[in-house]
């Protein structure tokens, strides 16, 4: 399912062709593989968590000043865990502004990567929510704790291998 | 200037979740130093379903009527975006007469949002007329809803390459009357609200958002545009047919909360423009215009063609969000609404990731009443314009 | 004067010149009966329950936290003091005001050297920011 | 029974020991503070029965009294003042612990 | 000196400025005192529901062919399609089927994509009942035909505003007998034919 | 001046007429004006309740109370007998002492300040030398009241808006006060009797505000303040602190505050209409009416009809104050503590020490105009 | 016996009693608080007082002041240094308070004493309503000094306390509070003990 999708695309990262912003920092010798297109044509890159705050930094730098949306997703039970990034470059009177994609995969057993909130604050609660969800933890992030779900919940509900607790359901209904 | 020395105890004080301005169940745990903010950290969750989790387990037929829940006070941009996503990313035609009709239902929609965020706005500061009069005008927008899609709030009226069904007959007419009402109303808000000295004390230079911070939170819709940035969707991202139509982005530079007051009077007018132009130039006219023009023009008329229709083609019960991903957007009356959808080629979404804008907007609260007073947080809080639905998901 | 030779001490007894005074006393004790009647007429006809939950401090449906008696922030007392101050001031003025027709111009430079003194002060209040919020 | 001028002079009498008796007891400043806005009172009413049985007609004593008041506004405004700025240096509000100037 | 003159000009505009705005405020207030007010007297006036409208789920039990459409597109598939596979005439039987309207909510996509129209949607939405446990209708309690509001003789039927007529924005003016806005398709239709008498459609 | 109904000395000399000592005759009087004045205060708070939801609704377009009685008269009744027979609840935490007491010491002051509301040359419960003056003083003991309900409680709500409005009330005091000042000056004398007299004469042309227009602003301002009005009624901003000191309380003890604060606002209704519109008077005088029609004004039956005249007079004068207040409250947003504080200190004082000087001086210049 | 003499005698009756047990609430009792409230009480029964002396005017005087003033003055201190403060036991310390009460009471026999015994020179004249005029009239004649050197008084107290009670804030490298607020009543959560993904 999902891991045939995005796992083959590592592999046949080359035979993507890389987007201008790919070969930007290529040229700017930010390491990283560019990844399928998405559907609306938006480069999608993927970085290794060690290099993710370079690569973050360098497309700040490059004009991306605007997080637009974060999140988690899980590759399915006993696969990696995905934390994605769209990012845009917001100006007045923007006209199909550029945008870019970041995808860091970690392992599902050691879910770490470094935060973005000290270049993008809207990461705070994003990055909150990831975890409160996925169990992704954000290193630096200056108040990582559960943020919709209440703070004594055991587990990462959004995990595909997550068992939903019986004990809400319907709570009062009969 | 030198202060009188302030350290005294802080008090700790919980606002909400059971508290009368608190916009649904927020709670906010606030440090005061006498009248004076030191801290306030908001604390969300009392309202979360798990809509995301939800959305993994439905097809997209099964998840609509859910999606009204988000933000339950603009539904149609819930909806909007909701049969978007899979329909951008399954690449489905949508006729444009539906269009239109989404057009018109979505600045309905917005006009009514943001009625109902002024009427609190100003009952945060102490006015409570104006609740009353939004919500006259309102009811109207409710009406129409009403009779267009069986609900006034909870519509279910978007479809995957359409709508539900096309507008009754005498809808765009009436439509048309409730944007000639409307219009010199908000006229008289403005002469009520606008000017007033104590207005204008309570909201000038309170909440400030410059522009780069606007930017670096994250912020969008008209917390943004009141920062100074010319940004909104439906000219950036040429959405549905906004394109046909003349209308001006509104914004602001001050990134105040009167500003932002500013920004949403200005919307409220801008969509009713908008709605007039959509209604004028609905494709094949109102609905009984077009029967009849079917009726007049056989089964081959043109009015039969596909652009005429309500809806392309009705979509499957278990229709297949087919294999990729995309973030697709719409300009909410609170910001920028988003989804990431992941399709694997199954009726259900493999990842359907909300990004509200209220959850976005919210989280600068904190950065924003530090340092003032008490009541400055019910201003701040009323002109971000939250709704707990769609901040908790 | 002392008629009564055992109590000679007491020589005279007081004149209470000023009327209407009695009907004050006299009414303050019709108002208070109003609120014991409410209280009372309450007790008879209210219900009485008890519960735990029910007696807790409101504190927007969460646990209070800490305690309410908490130290208090100085503003308020800054604008006390500076009442204080006003407050006694109006107390000279009064007998200013109504005795004014018999008293000319004279008094009305000595008020106004009065009045002088205390915009002074309040100038000095307001610069020195006893009266300010932030 | 009429009021008499010693009724009035005793009254003033227990209110000031009452006073005193504060004054010298109390721990807690502001406690003492309203002991002595007591005297003051004690005094007044003093005051007031002497201009009225003394000196009916100048009522000089009234006077007095409204200057009293005012010496006592102050004082209470300045005293309290004094307790806060000692409030905040000591942490206190225990006279056994503002002997600063004992030795 | 002049300067300090100046300010206190300046405060005393600020001053009257204020004034004449808060009068202009209650000028607003004050006319909107002569103005018809806009409620409706709920149990005494009532909206007549729109055509459209989604209340209480009306079920045939005749037409029911038990195929769980309803099901599959209910958000929580709620409805309880209770049947039975009959032998002998190769078709399935339907036993019992309720809705519980204390979980609905009246979304009508059963409604929508029921393939035989034996669900419909009624006007009825005063659903309330002394037990969560009344709101689970049978078969029975939903083939009942929906109450109208207009036949109630307690009750001030009204229109929405999308059913008033042009330029009517208020119900309490109009009877709600009176023609909505909007003309029907074959008067469209009527008309242009009796302005162009020799054109027929094609 | 001894126009006017005198209903105490009628009263009492028919008693002497029955042959009954003229202490006793003055004792049985005593309390009657008083509870007439005590049920008829009760009754106009009521009545200014109904009005406040009846005005409010119509300038929102709305019905208000329809169906407890015509026009929905009966709904304050109602009111009290809910609050009346509901449970009061005493917070555990809460100071049992402080708690009960803090409504009480609200409104006491309030009802004992009617004492001094003229509604006709003698139709007063007594006409003291000290008058407004004694309603400024008492209506001072007020913030003691607030600042044990709210202490009290033992809630934070509470305890901020007890501090609220103990600030609000001593920071709108002093304004009040020498508003009061200007008009003590003007008729030298504190009696409320005396003042309206004063106005008397020329009807409308001779009532106060024409002459005191900048001091009628402040009392009307600092009035609305002293009464939580809405835009200054941060001690109970609802959007801020629930209902500030009033949280905790429910029943008896919440019918009290409330109660208060609408006695408060009829009676600075009731005052400023005798301090500055004429009181009693007429906008054409009487008396005009009366030699026109060549009647005596001793004439009983003329006295009687003035003196109806005279309390319609007042009520309908302080009913029209008392229906912008509502308005007003309906219309305003609510102003900021520091915004609050600021107006009293920095504009309303020094505009009221101008104002009185001024006053003083004009007086001064012309003594005919400004009494004397 | 006339009625507002009768009024005048329980009237006396009742303020004697408020105002002795105000006052010994004030100095006995162990809540500051309630000591505060209950000095209210006193000086209104004072004003009670003053009223019986003829002198309406200085008694609505001490009710605007006293309690509306000073009074709400010294809650707003209580409040400002409102801790629950267990003072540190003193030695002896209910001797003292004994000898105190007799040092007091043997005080109280004195001035009694000295009341009852000593012939004041009561005047016979009627004393007259309008004190407030007397009183103006005063303070614009022989007591003009005092009343313009009350305003310079009231001036200096307001400075005086105004700088005692104020002080100018001293840019201290002092770090406001920045361990973040916290939710007492749920458990938090380890962060170290998460990685693996548990399901």
């Amino acid at each position: 399912m999902a891991e045939e999708q995005v796992t083959p695309a590592t592999e046949t990262a080359a035979l993507v062709s890389a987007g201008p912003i790919s070969q930007w920092l290529t040229s700017q010798g930010f390491g990283h593989d560019s990844l399928d297109r998405d559907h609306q044509g938006v480069e999608v890159l993927k970085v290794e968590r060690e290099f993710l705050l370079p690569v973050a930094t360098a497309l700040y730098a490059y004009g991306f000043n605007y997080l637009r949306c974060q999140g988690g997703i899980d590759l399915g039970p006993g696969e990696d865990l995905v934390s994605f990034y769209y990012l845009t470059k917001l100006a007045d009177n923007a006209e199909q502004p550029e945008e870019v994609a970041l995808k860091v995969q970690v392992p599902r057993h050691d879910p770490r990567l470094p935060t973005l909130y000290w270049l993008w604050k809207t990461a705070d609660w994003q990055e909150r929510e990831t975890y409160d969800l996925y169990g992704i933890v954000y290193e630096g992030h200056p108040d990582l704790k559960r943020i919709l779900m209440p703070e004594d919940w055991v587990g990462w509900p959004m995990r595909k291998d997550y068992i939903t607790p019986d004990f809400y359901e319907l709570q009062d209904a009969y | 200037m030198t202060l009188i020395e302030t350290r005294t105890e802080p008090m700790v004080i919980n606002m909400g979740p059971h508290h009368p301005s608190m916009h649904g169940v927020l709670r906010l745990i606030v440090t005061l130093d006498g009248e004076n903010v030191i801290d306030c950290e908001p604390v969300l969750g009392y309202l979360h379903r798990s809509m995301e989790k939800i959305a993994e387990n439905r097809t997209v037929v099964q998840y609509l009527p859910y999606v009204t829940r988000w933000d339950y006070l603009a539904t149609m941009f819930t909806e909007a975006i909701t049969v978007n996503a899979p329909e951008k990313l399954a690449d489905v035609a949508v006729p444009r007469r539906a269009r239109y009709i989404r057009v018109i239902m979505l600045e309905l929609s917005r006009i009514a949002s943001h009625l109902l965020w002024l009427g609190p706005f100003l009952a945060d500061v102490g006015a409570q007329t104006p609740f009353f009069y939004i919500f006259r005008e309102r009811e109207m927008v409710y009406d129409l809803f009403e009779a267009a899609t069986g609900m006034r709030m909870m519509h279910n009226y978007f479809r995957v390459g359409g709508v539900a069904a096309d507008l009754p007959y005498g809808w765009v007419d009436k439509c048309e009357d409730f944007c000639t009402y409307f219009l010199p109303k908000v006229d008289e808000y403005e002469k009520l609200i606008t000017n007033n000295p104590i207005f204008r004390k309570r909201v000038q230079g309170v909440g400030t958002l410059s522009r780069e911070d606007a930017i670096n939170w994250g912020m969008s819709g008209p917390m943004l545009r009141a920062s100074g940035v010319n940004w909104d969707l439906r000219r950036v991202d040429h959405y549905e047919v906004y394109d046909d139509f003349d209308w001006a982005v509104q914004w602001h530079t001050d990134g105040d909360c009167f500003a932002r007051y500013l920004v949403r009077i200005g919307e409220m007018r801008e969509s009713c423009k908008i709605i007039q132009q959509a209604l004028k130039g609905l494709p094949g006219g109102p609905y009984e215009n077009l029967e009849a023009k079917r009726m007049g023009g056989g089964p081959k008329s043109e009015w039969n063609t596909f652009d005429y229709q309500f809806t392309g083609k009705k979509s499957a019960p278990n229709f297949k969000i087919p294999k990729g991903e995309h973030y697709v957007r719409v300009e909410a009356p609170k910001g920028e609404l988003g989804i990431y959808v992941l399709g694997d080629d199954s009726p259900f979404p493999w990842r359907w990731k909300i990004r509200p804008p209220g959850f976005i907007n919210l989280q600068v609260l904190p950065q924003l009443v530090r340092g003032m007073k008490v009541a400055d947080i019910m201003a701040i809080l009323g002109s971000i314009d939250v709704i707990m639905g769609e901040v908790d998901r | 004067m002392c008629q009564d030779g055992r109590r000679k001490f007491l020589a005279k007894p007081t004149v209470f010149v000023l009327n209407g005074y009695d009907y004050l006393l006299v009414f303050l004790l019709l108002c208070s009966v109003v609120p014991i009647a409410a209280f009372t007429l309450s007790a008879l006809l209210r219900p009485r329950r008890t519960g735990a939950e029910r007696r807790t401090t409101y504190e927007s449906g969460m646990e209070p936290q800490g305690e309410a008696w908490v130290q208090f922030n100085i503003r308020y007392y800054m604008f006390a003091l500076v009442f204080v101050v006003f407050d006694v001031e109006t107390v000279f003025l009064y007998p200013w005001a109504v005795a004014f027709s018999q008293l000319g111009v004279l008094a009305f430079i000595e008020a106004l050297i009065f009045i002088a003194i205390l915009v002074i002060a309040l100038v000095y209040a307001w610069r020195k920011g006893a009266l300010e919020w932030s | 029974m009429a009021l008499h001028l010693q009724y009035f002079l005793l009254l003033a009498a227990g209110l000031f020991c009452i006073g005193i008796y504060g004054l010298v007891t109390s721990r807690n400043v502001v406690r003492v503070l309203m002991s002595v806005e007591l005297l003051l009172n004690a005094v007044n009413l003093n005051f007031l029965a002497f201009s009225n049985y003394l000196d009916p007609q100048e009522i000089k004593g009234q006077i007095f009294t409204i200057f009293v008041i005012t010496v006592a506004a102050a004082e209470a405004a300045v005293g309290l003042a004094i307790v806060l700025a000692i409030y905040r240096n000591r942490d206190t509000v225990d006279m056994e612990r503002f002997s600063l100037l004992k030795w | 000196m002049f300067k300090f003159l100046n300010q206190v000009a300046a405060y005393t505009q600020d001053a009257v400025q204020a004034a004449k705005y808060i009068g202009q405020g209650l000028t607003v207030t004050f006319d909107h005192m002569r103005r018809r007010p806009v409620t409706i007297q709920y149990p005494y006036e009532k909206l007549i529901p729109t055509e459209r409208f989604r209340g209480r789920i009306h079920f045939e039990y005749d037409k029911c062919i038990a195929c769980e459409v309803c099901v599959r597109v209910c958000p929580i598939n709620l409805p309880v399609v209770d049947w039975e596979y009959n032998k002998e005439l190769k078709k399935k039987e339907l036993k019992h089927y309720s809705i519980d309207f204390g979980v609905c909510i009246f979304c009508g996509n059963c409604v929508e994509y029921c393939p035989t129209n034996c669900l419909s949607m009624t006007e009825e939405y005063e659903l309330s009942a002394y037990d969560r446990h009344e709101l689970n209708y049978d078969s029975t309690a939903l083939g009942r035909l929906p109450k109208n509001v207009v036949e109630d003789p307690m009750v001030q039927p009204m229109r929405g505003l999308a059913y008033l007529p042009k330029g009517v924005m208020d119900p309490h003016e109009v009877d709600y007998t009176e023609r909505r806005a909007g003309l029907r398709p074959e008067e469209i239709l009527a008309q242009e034919q009796a302005q162009k008498p020799v054109s027929t459609p094609q | 001046m001894e126009t006017g109904l005198d209903l105490q000395r009628t009263f009492v000399q028919a008693l002497e007429g029955f042959g009954l000592m003229p202490g006793v005759a003055q004792t049985l009087w005593m309390p009657l004006p008083m509870v007439i004045i005590l049920v008829g205060a009760t009754l106009w708070a009521l009545v200014a309740t109904w009005l406040e939801r009846k005005v409010s609704a119509a300038a929102q377009q709305r019905i208000g109370p329809e169906y407890a009685g015509p026009l929905g008269v009966l709904i304050p009744v109602a009111d009290v007998v809910k609050l009346l027979i509901k449970e009061t609840i005493r917070p555990a935490k809460a100071d049992p002492w402080l708690f009960s007491l803090g409504p009480v010491v609200v409104v006491l002051p309030v009802l004992l300040a009617y004492l001094i509301v003229p509604f006709g040359q003698h139709l007063v419960v007594t006409d003291l030398a000290v008058g407004v003056f004694l309603w400024v003083s008492i209506s001072s003991v007020a913030p003691i009241g607030l600042l044990m309900a709210g202490y009290g409680s033992n809630n934070k709500y509470s305890l901020l808006g007890g501090l609220r409005a103990a600030a609000q009330s001593i920071s709108y005091e002093v304004p009040l006060a020498l508003a009061v000042l200007a008009i003590a000056m003007m008729s030298n004398s504190l009696s409320t009797v005396d003042i309206v007299n004063q106005q008397a004469g020329y009807g409308i042309l001779g009532w106060n505000v024409w002459r005191q227009p900048v001091g009628f602003l402040i009392f009307w301002i600092a009035a609305l303040a002293e009464c939580e009005r809405l835009p200054f009624d941060l001690p109970e901003a609802e959007e801020e602190l629930v209902a500030g000191y009033q949280t905790e309380y429910s029943g008896v003890g919440f019918m009290l505050f409330y109660a208060g604060s609408y006695l408060n606002l009829v009676l600075s209704c009731l005052l400023v209409a005798v301090l500055y519109l004429g009181g009693w008077e007429a906008p054409i005088p009487v008396e005009v009416f009366v030699t026109g029609l060549g009647l005596s004004v001793t004439d009983p039956l003329v006295e009687v009809i003035t003196a109806a005249i005279g309390i319609t007079m007042t009520l309908l004068k302080a009913y029209l104050l008392l229906f912008t207040a509502i308005l007003l409250r309906w219309t305003v947003p609510r102003v900021r503590i520091d915004q609050l504080l600021d107006l009293g200190w920095k504009f309303l004082l020094p505009v009221a020490l101008v104002n009185l000087l001024v006053t003083a001086a004009l007086k001064l210049s012309f003594p005919q105009v400004f009494g004397g | 016996m006339t009625l507002a003499n009768g009024v005048q005698t329980v009237a006396f009756a009742i303020l004697t009693v408020m105002m002795l047990g105000g006052a010994l609430g004030v100095v006995l009792l162990n809540n500051i608080v309630y000591s505060a409230f209950l000095l209210g009480m006193v000086f209104i029964s004072l004003s009670g007082f003053y009223i019986l002396l003829n002198a309406d005017f200085v008694a609505a005087a001490q009710v605007l002041i006293y309690v509306g003033a000073v009074n709400v003055l010294i809650l707003f201190a209580i409040m400002l240094v409102n801790k629950r403060e267990r003072f540190a036991p003193v030695p002896r310390a209910g001797l003292r308070n004994l000898v105190a009460a007799l040092v007091c009471f043997g005080l109280v026999a004195l001035l009694g004493v000295m009341v009852m015994t000593t012939a004041w020179p009561i005047s016979t004249e009627l004393p007259t309503p309008g004190s407030i005029y007397r009183i103006g009239q005063h303070f614009f004649s022989d007591f003009l000094l005092p009343f313009e050197l009350a305003s310079i008084l009231l001036l200096v107290a307001l400075i005086g306390a105004v700088v005692l009670a104020r002080r100018d804030l001293i840019p201290e490298p002092e770090v406001p509070n920045l361990e973040p607020l916290s939710l007492p009543e749920r458990p938090k959560e380890d962060l170290g003990s998460l990685t693996a993904g548990r399901p």
